[in-house]
């Protein structure tokens, strides 16, 4: 750190770099070309949105509000209460409680801390039943912090609200893993495959 | 009517017209800069964003007007006043049709030039009244760049008094009757670019705007002004600039000639000036901005040899072509 | 945040005219992030700079040790969020060097597609921030930075298509990655990468023989050959002082040696090589996407079975380092695994980090004005520099 | 500098040395043969690159430093480890080596707390001054509120 560099060392190196162009056909043109591209620009359309009053296409996939959906067939709530979704998101902001009872499982509650969500999408690729899945809107913005902290009746409301995006658990899995031959050979190669263990976080 | 009243009303309607005309030339700036930058520009107070200047107006007018403990309080205070006024009265001998003018001196030129280059007090009472490090930084650079630069654009402003022979504004316009200043053969030209990139520098605006540069010093003399202050010092920074625009028509393209009746005159002056601001606007949005040391490089020694010989080149010229001298 | 001048800095003769200590940062707009360089002044001269950091710092080397293999991919692209695609990949890659875990041929060239897109996006804020911190906001550096942006949505609204987020993706896991294209997605990209080629024709013509852009940038915060070597630069910034050091050449990994491209080195060392350094990057990017699109191979996108559950990636004991070719430099995660789901330790290399250990050798004797124009060249992201 | 030429080298000039592995080679020594291996290793093996230098606290067996070097221009690529014994938490610097390591031993000392000895301004330099604790060492615990900032 002895050998702070001095004004004079910088005159030298700029001294020392190739100079800019001198003759003034070259800066003429230079200029009055870069002129020409934003004069160009002037007459192409404009890019912007105008967000309010015109809607953005989402793409299918689109990552955005978190909901619970209700069974297709049956109408019930999709949610089995597994807790899947809890150990596996990355800042901890689900909470469930499950309600045991005869023939399935239910969710007595189920709280997502959104203002946390960082929507990496992991809890709708672990869900084994397709019960959260994540909406095609992003406007998540509230006058009050703790509107955010929705409860299961919200995450319902929210998932009759807007269009619901390509992603749900299922589809994600079967997308990733090798499909169904290579995965008979792959067995139990590397890893234990032991489906839906449920290791504590 | 008597004679005192013609004084009287003449500049309170140019002062409006003009406080008008820069109002809604921030407008056609922003909206001009966006399409260029491939965006819409103001769009949401009014009509196609119409409002956009009254809105901006009102809303400086209500803003707390924050005053430092640390500034130096009469500087401060008075600083936009002496910045506004210089930028106002160079609107005095301007010509707006043959005979419509607030005051058409026979020195009218002089008078414009001189008074445009008092605005520099102001601005270094504000950067130096607000006590406040980026500010004073940003006032010493603005007297080094005003003051060099404000010798090219009088050489520059000269060659059409050259040219036209008088220094009445209203005698330049007149004698372009025939051919405009800026297609005079090769003096034009060359008179007509130098006019234009003085301006840009003169009036700090990009790409040699180092006075208020952002990414050094913050927001430059303004940094300590808010609410109506800011206002006033905003809005002399545009009157100069309209203020060199409507002498650029007048000197190089030729005031109020122009197709159509006479009554015309006014309007297609107002749209050559409002050409050369578009000319300094598109400069200003093409380039990036260079440093204090290579602004006032390019001045001593490229700009101001430049118009000195293109001033005598015309004196010559003048002086070869009217027979009998 | 140290608050007294650092014993560090030698008390350079004092030439008797008035010192002013100015800071630039952390709130400063052109400080690239939350950086405080403490700059003291003479006149508008530089005298010496003592770089604070820190104000990011969310520890991510103890995140590592709580999140599962599975969990952290999407946490790791929030280290460099401008270029998010290749924080994961380094991260991913340790893993799979450590459990020998083999990638599929088809994700390994998604791998390398995303990587490239995320670098010419990267290297388009890198344009149009610097560019914004020359010209300003209201002159001609907003117009290059508008256009950048223009076409740097492009880019996110690929891989928003592709992954469903437009800034940090989690697009990468252990084994390979998590989505596979959506149908129409090549043509798009394809047409995609012809545009920005041709734009990035328009930022040259605007910039490259701009007298007003190489002024401020030839032979400004020139860093010599030796001192790049010294200090440990990588990246454009090492390339832009001559030394050829690309670790897709010299260290390829996930499938680059299919492709052919060319590494620029220039040996002007000044902010001036390094743009010509990261624009002939761009082209060979570019590049690169499109040879990768023309032989994309069919097959799975992930060796591992869909992820069920949080700790179903194990990785078994042992320690590995995996480095990337970042848009900044060398990216890399040095991983120490105990045979449970969790990682030991994990130690990130952050290219930002280095980079920005050069300023202090080569910011004093220069104006203000450069200081800014120095910062933007060497591009630094402080995610990746405070972790 | 192939791999064989590089451990032939190391082993007669650095006796002390357990070298294993090849991609990257890993050179294990003795905290006192920690700058001597460093200067060795930069201008005999010519690897300039200095890539990072870290920490790992291994509890009871206490702290060990790691640096990775690198020689670009053939792909020789050292990582280099010393094992400072339980308890001792003082570690020679490499500044006078390579000027890239005065920030990474600042981190260093940051989160794990290791005096470098030599380092011309060892301080802090990613929390605050009057951070008390290193936060990566094991013993600090994950998500006890910290006092101050709590």
């Amino acid at each position: 750190m002895s050998d702070v560099q001095t004004a004079a060392d910088v005159r030298a190196l700029r001294d020392a770099a190739p100079r800019a162009p001198t003759d003034v056909r070259v800066i003429i043109r230079a200029i009055l070309g870069a002129m020409r591209i934003t004069l160009r620009n002037l007459f192409r359309k404009p890019v912007t949105v105008h967000y309010p009053d015109k809607e953005r296409a989402y793409p299918d996939r689109y990552r955005g509000l978190l909901a619970l959906v209700y069974e297709k067939d049956t109408g019930e709530e999709a949610c089995i209460g597994c807790r899947l979704c809890e150990y596996v998101c990355p800042p901890a902001v689900i909470k469930v409680e499950m309600l045991k009872s005869e023939k399935r499982n239910y969710a007595k509650t189920f709280t997502l801390e959104l203002y946390a969500c960082e929507f990496c999408e992991l809890c709708v690729q672990v869900c084994p039943t397709d019960a959260i899945v994540m909406m095609k809107s992003f406007d998540l913005s509230t006058t009050d912090r703790r509107e955010l902290l929705l409860d299961k009746d919200k995450l319902h409301a929210i998932g009759t609200q807007f269009e619901q995006s390509w992603a749900t658990g299922n589809k994600l899995r079967d997308m990733q893993g090798p499909p169904k031959m290579a995965r008979a050979e792959h067995g139990g190669s590397t890893e234990a495959a032991k489906g839906g263990e449920t290791a504590g976080a | 009517m008597a004679e005192w009243v013609y004084p009287l009303i003449a500049p309170f309607i140019v002062l409006n017209a003009i406080l008008g005309i820069v109002t809604y030339v921030t407008l056609l700036e922003r909206k001009f800069a966006a399409r260029m930058q491939s965006r819409i520009g103001p769009y949401r107070v009014g009509p196609h964003g119409l409002l956009q200047p009254i809105a901006d107006a009102i809303k400086l007018m209500m803003k707390e007007d924050v005053v430092p403990t640390a500034a130096d309080r009469p500087v401060y205070i008075l600083a936009p006043v002496v910045f506004l006024i210089p930028c106002m009265l160079i609107f005095a001998t301007i010509p707006f049709a043959p005979g419509l003018g607030v005051a058409d001196l026979n020195i009218g030129i002089l008078f414009f030039l001189a008074v445009s280059a008092m605005e520099i007090v102001g601005l270094f009472m504000a950067g130096w009244g607000s006590n406040n490090k980026y500010a004073l930084l940003s006032a010493m650079r603005a007297v080094n760049q005003v003051i060099s630069y404000d010798l090219p654009f009088i050489f520059a402003a000269l060659v059409p008094v050259l040219l036209a022979g008088s220094l009445r504004l209203s005698d330049i316009a007149a004698a372009q009757a025939g051919l405009w200043f800026v297609f005079y053969p090769v003096i034009g030209q060359l008179a007509f670019v130098a006019f234009i990139v003085s301006t840009v520098a003169a009036e700090n605006r990009a790409p040699f705007d180092i006075l208020e540069a952002e990414s050094e010093l913050v927001a430059g003399f303004r940094v300590e002004y808010s609410g109506m202050k800011f206002a006033i010092i905003q809005l002399g920074e545009y009157a100069h600039v309209i203020g060199a625009s409507f002498l650029g028509a007048l000197l190089f393209l030729g005031a109020w000639a122009g197709p159509g009746p006479e009554w015309m005159g006014p309007i297609w002056f107002l749209l050559k000036a409002m050409f050369v601001f578009l000319v300094v606007t598109w400069v200003r949005w093409s380039f990036v901005r260079i440093r204090v040391d290579q602004i006032l490089a390019l001045s001593w020694k490229a700009l101001l040899p430049a118009t000195l010989v293109l001033l005598v080149g015309t004196a010559v010229v003048v002086v070869w072509r009217t027979p009998g001298v | 945040m140290t608050t007294a001048a650092s014993p560090s800095r030698v008390e350079i003769d004092y030439t008797g005219s008035e010192r002013l200590t100015m800071n630039m940062g952390p709130q400063h707009p052109s400080a690239h992030g939350v950086f405080r360089a403490i700059l003291t002044l003479e006149g508008e001269q530089v005298v010496g700079v003592d770089a604070v950091i820190g104000y990011l710092h969310r520890c991510h080397e103890k995140l590592a040790e709580t999140l599962t293999y599975a969990q952290y991919p999407s946490i790791a692209s929030k280290t460099d969020y401008v270029a998010a695609m290749t924080s994961e990949f380094a991260y991913v890659r340790a893993a799979e060097m450590i459990g020998k875990i083999e990638v599929p041929k088809r994700a390994q060239y998604l791998r390398v597609i995303a990587a490239e897109l995320q670098r010419v996006a990267s290297h388009l804020l890198w344009l149009g921030t610097w560019c914004l911190d020359m010209g300003g906001a209201l002159g001609g550096g907003a117009t290059i930075f508008l256009y950048c942006i223009r076409e740097r949505e492009l880019v996110l609204d690929l891989f928003e298509s592709l992954v469903g987020a437009r800034l940090l993706y989690g697009f990468y896991q252990v084994g390979g990655v998590r989505y596979d294209l959506p149908p129409g997605w090549p043509e798009k990209c394809r047409e995609t990468v012809d545009l920005i080629d041709r734009r990035i024709d328009e930022y040259q013509r605007m910039l490259e023989e701009n007298p007003f852009f190489l002024v401020r940038t030839q032979g400004v915060g020139v860093i010599s050959r030796e001192l790049a070597q010294e200090v440990g630069i990588s990246g454009p910034l090492v390339r832009g002082s001559g030394v050829n050091f690309d670790l897709r050449r010299t260290d390829p990994y996930s499938s680059y040696e299919d492709f052919d491209f060319r590494v620029p080195v220039e040996t002007g060392g000044d902010c001036y090589a390094r743009y010509r350094v990261r624009m002939v990057e761009f082209r060979e990017s570019l590049q690169i996407v499109r040879q990768a699109l023309d032989r994309l191979p069919e097959g799975p996108v992930s060796s591992r079975p869909g992820l069920k559950s949080v700790a179903q990636v194990r990785i078994p004991k042992g320690e590995a380092y995996a480095r990337v070719e970042g848009a900044r430099g060398e990216v890399g995660c040095y991983l120490i695994a105990d045979g449970s789901a969790k990682p030991y330790r994990m130690k990130w290399r952050g290219a930002s980090f280095s980079n920005l250990a050069v300023l202090p050798h080569i910011i004093p004797g220069h104006k203000v004005a450069d200081v800014v124009a120095i910062m933007g060249s060497v591009d630094p992201v402080f995610g990746e520099v405070d972790r | 500098m192939t791999a064989e030429q590089a451990r032939t080298l190391l082993a007669e000039r650095l006796p002390g040395a357990q070298v294993a592995g090849d991609r990257p080679m890993v050179v294990t020594v003795p905290p006192d043969a920690w700058v001597p291996l460093a200067r060795l290793v930069k201008e005999t093996l010519g690897c300039w690159f200095f890539s990072f230098l870290s920490a790992v606290d291994w509890k009871e067996e206490g702290l060990e430093v790691v640096a990775k070097v690198d020689n670009a221009d053939d792909t020789l690529s050292l990582l280099l480890k010393t094992r400072l014994g339980p308890g001792v938490t003082a570690c020679p610097s490499l500044t006078g080596v390579y000027k890239g390591a005065n920030w990474m031993e600042r981190e260093c000392y940051d989160m794990f707390g290791i005096r470098f000895e030599g380092h011309p301004d060892l301080r802090r330099i990613l929390l605050g001054d009057d951070w008390a604790g290193h936060p990566l060492l094991k013993s600090y615990p994950v998500d006890a509120p910290h006092p101050p900032y709590r």
